[in-house]
């Protein structure tokens, strides 16, 4: 059963690395696990392309248009990430910030948080995908404070307690939920937080307990997903991990807990019969938006800055579903692929980039074409597509919010004309200066894993001028899902 | 039409052979890959090779023109799901198409003796950037769906970018080359939102189905502004300029060219698109804003452009000027159609086209000047020139042709595209409004005025590069340009002088497009060595007549002149009223130069000046001058969000217990929402 | 029906209960005393369990409220006391807002909380009717507490209540949820707790304190 | 019939070289009597234009082909001019090569030549002057087109002859509107032909000359065709002058047989005496005016024509 395998392998791996960590071809099998998962993901995948959605296990797990790519897209930024750690941690670890337990520790939690991740995309059950969620949060503390230093144990710490708050609340949404579906299911046993079930009858379940637990549902999800002003944890988060955890918790756990809020939005839309939860994540997404271009105006730490971004561009997601209809949603999910893919490559290069300049302050580095045009013309396409910048990908999704919203809404434009110019503006010309100039660092000791970057960068600029047909059918029949 | 036997069978495949051409520059940018850092393949293969392509491009779109064809649709198998490349190629992008090629052609072979090795972008990827640049204005002009337009758009902005940056050690040049892609980007967001209000709704994003779109006067007149603010930044309408007087100067000249001569036609291209093919109503009120836009940018970039120390930054600001004598002709059509006078709004249409071209053609060639001047030399202050035309007679004679060309003087192409304009002005008081009919005609006032000052302007550049004497010894190893660029610079003074001489040519080009666009065209049956655009009895011209004229004149006075008196000839010492020790300091600086226009536009200005006092041992003198809007617009904006980022700066206060609140509060308002 | 009456009554006055343990936790000062409560408010928790299990007779029921006995009345105030210990953080230093003001506001979240639970405690098929408005009021006072406190384990204690709360509206509203949920939640709560412990010392050996204050220093300067 | 009309061409064209010296000597003459000094010969100015073709040229060390050059093209210019401008006969094959505005940009060509080759020597004077006449231009420009604009407006046609067939056809009485701009165009006229009040052609005081400033390195044949073309300039002008406002006598299409052309001619050199007269008295009477003042004057060129245009507009004539 490939959904199984997806479930198992990486779980396997934890407890592999739990052991083998610290060994010296700890990366390595660490990427080769990450590989094998990819690989039993395209073999769901290809099962869904043959079979359609699938369910499993008394209907506990399941397989729709909606998580499938979403599966794909974890699976493969894994396993970059995986690669591009290799050599990462192996420099932080010559350059004496790491040790080899700490190096076990990370290992086997990122396999551990790959695990969560997949739980919380494949299962069907909301309470489960609850679990999974706390999961991955529990997973990816101890990687935030790995440094042991005062500002990582700080983030982590504030990490810790928003999101297990805000966990908590989402928790409360569920057992609402549950409450309401029992009255619709059923209590019998597992059958009653089912997604697919409870979208079956959402007609039937009753408006008010929704709404309140649509509620605590987004502001638990929402504060995963850094929707201002639940966002506080977020940039320290990323400014202060190691960087390929900045880039997963960018790249995917946003994705998977915005993936969480849009389920819970589906059943209540159906069930509250109002555009109510839309109009909700309008709001939302517009507020973190402009509050996260300006907040990126004044960042002096470059991956503080590109937290940031994560959060504006959460918000131009969470404003697309928002909007709903079909173009919308579109354009949303599209957005989750290249921004993730996008936000990661970004990620990988900055770490490299302030590596070699050993500061993660911008102002510290320079020049960095001269020293490695790799990193150098990486990070400065990467900021590129990030900021909507065709032919990157970025751009198409924005190209369609954008056009949607001066039709369907004309009165959020200009506030996004703003916040995609200021954030254009803190962006560019902070990341103009890193690239161009003048520099006399020295070269990394180990030469850099950039093969990801640009990978990604190359799909990223494939996705804006040609999606392939598959994707195009899943997003849509997505967008259908989620209506709206 | 122009050529009666044409091959059909070509005709009919202009659209396929143009994208050929198009595929053509991209694969010759990563050829120049193949070899990034060795000078001479790029030089003598890549570029030679780019210009060639460019002129079969031109003589492509030309024969589209004379062909006839009112437009050839494709669609490629890229884009979107539901949304593939449109493209589609008209009259009025094959008038841009035939620019695009016509001056790319001259640009390309002298940049292929242009470019030398330097710090900066390796030869190989400025090259492949240089090709892209190319080809994604191509695409632009063809596009026929907003979101190809828009990819190829920002495609555009962004290989131009890398071009301007080329010398990033330099941080002016940093400085320059965000704030022109930050313009840029501003300027796309406004253009995409004006096609979000165009859209007929889901996944109908092409041109065809925004034809038929009816809108509302509300949300036409939002489409068209938000189009004019869109265009007019890429192309530089005064007050969105800002970006223009830094970047043009921070670009190698070849991409200055590029960029002053073709990328801000795009933007003109565009807003025609938009005004007359994509809006099927115009208000009369749109032709006023535009016509005012474009008066006052023309005024105030001459003037600017008067006052100008640095010959790059000078000819910066020419461009504004002329950018806005198009949108003058632009806002005179878009009024004449609005008020139902089709013939008239051919009329104005045509001069803004037809001065489209020139411009494209004496800018580039200008900028090209600059940069032979540049590489003798190492010299872009004015201050520091002087008396070149004794150096470098090539560059000198050509650059005079394009000097008098852009000074609007027959018989060459820039007074063509003028006199058409205030040809078009004369018929303003037929507009049936009764202040416009009294108001309109003092634009043409105003533009007699910009005209008189850009042949002032342009003296002033000419006269203090090439003529006077040295002001800087160093000037006296200068050399003349080698035979590449001597080749590109005497194909566009060529340009200028055919259609300066034969304008009729012109006219029919555009004559295609305002048929296409206005369903008329000026009057085109004169033969073709003048031209009456309305009727022979009301007004003509004939540059050729001009030309023949004062030659014949010129050489029978000589003539006469060695025949009855003699050619004996004393050199001597210049006279100056007997001044004996004459210096090259004494010469008119650009400063002095400009200084009558300071004096009398003084308002336009924000001056800072150090004047000698009688006691100075040695008494200097320095003006500078800024741009008033720099301070009063944008500095501003600036502040503002600075201060702004400041105040959200402090949701982030770093204590745990308020970002629990924060969301507590959050959760509470939530539930009181939905309660 | 007089027995489920009864036990209708209990389950109502062991709610009550858990609400006054909630508004004592607000008053209290010493960190001990409150980890005192926190197993007291375990303890009810596990009481009212144990009589919706009953009474619904639910045998899975008995096994989470088992689990409840086994963490969060033996084992967590346990390892909380130990800690405090260890850690020498006995006192609580002064609150950020004094004790009257954060009663007040606490009172208004209380009527808030009921007033949002009266619809749906109308439609509860449960025999424990208006336990949910208490469950979210307990919520409420949780979260005005980790607000309120400066001390990291004080914090951790209002995390823990909050947990209470939910556990709370769970078993009352719901006769639980399913078994694999509460399973994993639980074990979510384990493994969070002891990341915790971890925590506490590292944040101790950097900051050799467990005062809030000094986690102020990532902020936007 | 063609021949013919060329040969008529070919004559005026003889006939506007021949007398410009004369009209400007006439000039001196009158303001001489003006100001009761004893006046110069009607012919001096052949006589100085034949002294000059003598001489030989002293040309500074280091001045550029440009520099020689443009007296041929400045009397290239003003000769085209003569065979465009209607002064005796409207049906002239040239009149077709250009409207007034092109006229205007003939002149402004040669403007230009001029003040490059001044520049081109490099010294103080002659970039000075080149600067000023350069500002004249823009100054004068504006007023110039309006002025054209009012002639438009009255005959719906800026091709001179045009103008000139309509106010024949129209009879000859005299538009309110008109009046404005003759005065308008008048006092262009003088700032463009560096005449008093905004240049003085006789002065040798530095600092206040434009033209002369301009010229200063010329000498001999070169300084001879540069006076001549600026007396054909004059000549010009005041032949705009009269096809715009006075075209009484001149042959209009049709009616110009060899009668009808000496008429004409008569007619023409009437004119010019009469406005050699009115010129000499204006300089006269006027004095010089600073360079910057400049603007207020041409402003109020300006300011009359576009009166002219709106009282146009507004009687609706």
């Amino acid at each position: 059963m490939d959904l199984l395998t997806v479930l198992a392998l990486p779980l396997l791996g934890a407890l592999l690395l739990a052991w083998f960590g610290s060994h010296r071809f700890a990366a390595e099998l660490n990427a080769g696990v990450s590989c094998a998962t990819l690989i039993a993901v395209a073999f769901l995948v290809l099962h869904v392309l043959r079979g359609g959605p699938l369910l499993a296990i008394h209907e506990q797990f399941f397989v729709d248009s909606f998580n499938v790519f979403l599966v794909a897209l974890t699976a493969f930024v894994g396993f970059t990430t995986a690669l591009f750690s290799r050599p990462y941690m192996r420099i932080e670890e010559q350059r004496g910030r790491l040790n080899a337990k700490r190096l076990r520790l990370y290992h086997s939690m990122y396999q551990l948080f790959m695990a969560a991740m997949f739980l919380a995309l494949l299962t069907n059950n909301m309470g489960l995908l609850w679990v999974a969620m706390e999961a991955a949060t529990l997973s990816t503390v101890l990687l935030v404070s790995l440094y042991r230093t005062r500002a990582s144990l700080e983030a982590a710490w504030k990490y810790f307690i928003l999101c297990g708050v805000g966990i908590a609340q989402a928790l409360f949404g569920t057992i609402l939920l549950y409450f309401a579906a029992e009255r619709a299911l059923g209590s019998e046993g597992m059958t009653a937080l089912l997604w697919t079930h409870l979208n079956s009858v959402k007609g039937q379940l009753e408006p008010r307990v929704l709404g309140l637990a649509f509620v605590f549902l987004l502001v638990g999800y929402g504060t995963k997903v850094g929707l201002a002003p639940l966002h506080n944890w977020l940039p320290d988060a990323h400014a202060e991990g190691p960087t390929p955890v900045s880039a997963v918790l960018s790249g995917l756990l946003l994705n998977v807990a915005l993936y969480a809020v849009i389920r819970s939005k589906v059943l209540v839309e159906g069930s509250i019969g109002s555009y109510l939860p839309g109009h909700m994540l309008m709001v939302f997404g517009l507020l973190s938006a402009l509050l996260g271009a300006f907040f990126l105006w004044r960042q002096r730490d470059i991956k503080r800055l590109f937290g940031y971004s994560s959060i504006e561009h959460m918000g131009i997601i969470t404003f697309a579903f928002g909007i709903g209809g079909p173009i919308a949603n579109f354009a949303a999910l599209l957005h989750m692929t290249v921004h993730s893919l996008t936000k990661s490559s970004i990620f990988f290069t900055a770490g490299h980039a302030s590596q070699t300049a050993d500061t993660q302050q911008m102002d510290g580095i320079r020049g960095l074409v001269s020293i490695s045009p790799t990193i150098g013309w990486g990070l400065m396409l990467g900021s590129l597509a990030i900021l909507g910048m065709p032919p990157f990908g970025v751009f198409a999704s924005e190209f369609l919010v954008l056009t949607t919203a001066m039709r369907e809404h004309p009165w959020t434009t200009p506030w996004l004309l703003i916040a995609l110019g200021v954030a254009f503006a803190a962006i560019f010309r902070k990341v103009q200066p890193m690239v161009f100039g003048e520099s006399d660092a020295p070269p990394l000791p180990h030469s850099p894993a950039l093969v990801p970057v640009f990978v990604h960068l190359a799909l990223v600029l494939m996705l804006g001028v040609y999606i392939p047909l598959a994707l195009a059918d899943w997003y849509r029949a997505a967008a259908q899902l989620i209506g709206g | 039409m122009l050529i009666a036997p044409i091959d059909r069978s070509l005709t009919n495949h202009c659209l396929t052979l143009l994208l050929l051409l198009v595929a053509a520059w991209i694969a010759l940018g990563l050829i120049g890959l193949l070899r990034p850092h060795s000078v001479r393949f790029v030089a003598h293969v890549v570029f030679p090779l780019g210009s060639i392509t460019c002129l079969a491009f031109g003589a492509l779109a030309a024969l589209f023109l004379v062909s006839g064809h009112l437009a050839e649709v494709m669609t490629l198998p890229l884009g979107l799901p539901n949304l593939p490349f449109h493209i589609r190629l008209d009259p009025l992008s094959g008038f841009f198409l035939l620019l695009l090629g016509l001056v790319a052609a001259g640009i390309s072979t002298f940049a292929a003796g242009y470019f030398r090795s330097g710090q900066g972008t390796a030869p190989g990827l400025l090259c492949l950037q240089y090709h892209v640049f190319l080809a994604s204005m191509a695409l632009v002009v063809l596009a026929d769906d907003a979101y190809f337009f828009m990819v190829a758009w920002e495609t555009m902005a962004l290989s131009s970018y890398f071009l301007v940056t080329a010398q990033h050690r330099i941080p002016e040049i940093r400085r320059a080359g965000f704030l022109y892609l930050l313009m840029a980007h501003m300027g796309a967001l406004c253009i995409l939102l004006s096609f979000g209000v165009l859209q007929g709704g889901r996944w109908q994003f092409t041109f065809d189905t925004m034809r038929g779109a009816p809108l509302s006067p509300f949300w036409a007149s939002a489409a068209f502004l938000l189009a004019l603010i869109g265009f007019g930044a890429k192309a530089g309408l005064v007050p969105l300029h800002v970006w223009l007087p830094e970047a043009h100067p921070a670009a190698p000249s070849p991409v200055s060219a590029l960029m002053s001569g073709l990328m801000l036609k795009t933007a003109i291209y565009g807003i025609l698109r938009v005004a007359f093919d994509l809006l099927h109503v115009r208000f009369w009120w749109w032709g006023v804003l535009t016509l005012g836009v474009g008066l006052f940018s023309s005024l105030f970039g001459a003037i600017f452009a008067a006052v100008q120390t640095d010959m790059k930054r000078l000819l910066a600001y020419s461009s504004i000027e002329n950018i806005g004598i198009i949108f003058t002709g632009i806002g005179l059509a878009i009024l004449f159609a609005a008020c139902g006078l089709p013939l008239f709004a051919a009329l104005a249409l045509t001069a803004a086209l037809v001065h489209s071209l020139n411009h494209s053609l004496f800018k580039s060639l200008l900028f090209l000047a600059t940069g032979s001047v540049l590489h003798a030399t190492n010299q872009r202050s004015l201050g520091k020139l002087g008396g070149l035309i004794r150096r470098m007679p090539w560059v000198a004679t050509l650059a005079l042709l394009g000097t008098l060309a852009i000074a609007g003087l027959p018989p060459l192409n820039g007074f063509v595209s003028e006199w058409l304009l205030l040809q078009s002005f004369l018929f303003t008081p037929q507009i049936p409004h009764p202040f416009l009919s009294m108001l309109i005609p003092l634009g043409a006032a105003l533009v007699a005025l910009t005209a008189a000052l850009a042949a002032y302007v342009m003296v002033k550049f000419y006269g203090i590069i090439f003529l006077g004497q040295h002001r800087e010894p160093s000037l006296v190893h200068a050399h003349d340009a080698d035979w590449m660029e001597r080749i590109g610079l005497a194909w566009l003074a060529l340009g200028c002088v055919v259609i300066g001489v034969m304008p009729q040519f012109a006219l029919r080009a555009a004559g295609t497009v305002t048929a296409d666009l206005l369903g008329r065209t000026v009057n085109l049956t004169s033969p073709f060595w003048w031209i009456a655009p309305v009727t022979p009895k009301q007004a003509s011209y004939s540059g050729l007549v001009f030309l023949a004229g004062i030659a014949g004149v010129l050489v029978l006075a000589f003539g006469m002149v060695r025949i009855l008196a003699h050619g004996r000839i004393r050199r001597t010492a210049p006279w100056d009223c007997g001044y004996p020790w004459q210096t090259s300091r004494m010469q008119d600086t650009a400063e002095g130069f400009g200084q009558p226009v300071r004096h009398m536009f003084g308002t336009f200005f924000r001056m800072q000046r150090e004047l000698p006092t009688p006691t100075d041992a040695e008494p200097h003198y320095r003006v500078q001058v800024e741009d008033r809007l720099w301070r009063t617009l944008y500095l501003p904006i600036a502040r503002g969000v600075q201060r702004l980022a400041d105040w959200i700066g402090l949701l982030q206060g770093g204590r745990l217990a308020v970002y629990l609140l924060y969301s507590f509060l959050t959760l509470i308002a939530l539930l009181v929402f939905v309660l | 029906m007089h027995r489920s009456q009864l036990i209708a009554e209990s389950l109502n006055l062991l709610a009550a209960s858990l609400l006054l343990i909630s508004f004592a936790m607000l008053s209290r000062r010493r960190t001990q005393r409150l980890i005192t409560l926190f197993a007291w408010q375990g303890a009810v928790l596990f009481l009212s369990t144990i009589l919706v299990a009953y009474s619904a007779g639910l045998t899975e029921l008995y096994a989470s409220a088992a689990l409840t006995l086994l963490l969060k009345v033996i084992v967590l105030p346990w390892i909380l006391h130990r800690l405090v210990r260890k850690l020498g953080a006995q006192w609580d230093s002064e609150p950020l807002v004094n004790i009257p003001t954060t009663m007040l506001v606490g009172l208004a979240l209380v009527i808030f909380a009921f007033g949002l639970a009266q619809p749906i405690s109308q439609m509860a098929t449960t025999i424990t009717r208006n336990t949910i408005g208490i469950a979210l009021a307990v919520i409420f006072l949780a979260f005005l507490m980790m607000i309120t406190r400066r001390k990291a384990i004080t914090q951790v204690i209002g995390f823990l209540a909050m947990e209470n709360g939910l556990f709370f509206a769970a078993t009352s509203a719901t006769y639980g949820m399913p078994m694999v949920i509460e399973l994993g939640i639980a074990l979510d709560l384990l493994v969070g707790f002891f990341i915790l412990g971890i925590f506490f010392f590292q944040i101790r050996e950097q900051f050799d304190s467990l005062d809030l204050s000094h986690l102020e220093s990532l902020r936007e300067e | 019939m063609k021949t013919l009309t060329f040969v008529r061409q070919f004559g005026e064209v003889l006939l506007a070289i021949a007398i410009a010296p004369l009209f400007a000597g006439w000039i001196a003459q009158c303001r001489a009597w003006l100001q009761n000094r004893s006046a110069p010969p009607l012919v001096q100015p052949y006589r100085m234009l034949r002294k000059l073709f003598q001489k030989d040229v002293a040309l500074a060390a280091d001045a550029s082909r440009l520099f020689r050059a443009t007296p041929y093209v400045l009397f290239g210019t003003m000769v085209l001019a003569a065979a465009i401008i209607p002064s005796i006969a409207t049906d002239l094959p040239f009149a077709q090569a250009a409207d007034a505005i092109a006229l205007i940009g003939l002149f402004a060509t040669a403007r230009v030549f001029l003040s490059l080759a001044a520049m081109d020597i490099g010294t103080a004077f002659g970039s000075m002057g080149a600067r000023r006449d350069m500002m004249i231009g823009f100054l004068a420009e504006p007023a110039l087109l309006m002025v054209l604009f009012n002639a438009f407006l009255f005959s719906g046609s800026t091709a001179l002859p045009g103008v000139v067939e309509a106010s024949a056809t129209h009879g000859s009485f005299i538009d309110p509107s008109l009046i404005f701009a003759a005065i308008a165009f008048l006092m262009v006229l003088l700032a463009e032909n560096a005449r008093i009040p905004i240049d003085n052609p006789a002065t040798h005081l530095e600092l206040t000359m434009i033209h002369e400033a301009m010229v200063l390195e010329y000498s001999a044949r070169h300084l001879a065709l540069v006076e001549w073309s600026s007396d054909l300039k004059l000549l010009n002008y005041a032949c705009i002058g009269f096809a715009l406002f006075l075209p009484w006598g001149i042959a209009t299409h049709g009616a110009d047989g060899t009668a009808a052309l000496a008429l004409a001619a008569v007619a023409l050199l009437a004119k010019l005496v009469v406005a050699g007269g009115i010129f000499a008295l204006i300089e006269s009477l006027s004095a010089k005016l600073r360079i910057f003042r400049a603007p207020e004057y041409l402003a109020t060129a300006f300011l009359l024509a576009v009166l002219g245009l709106l009282v146009h507009l507004l009687l609706g004539a």
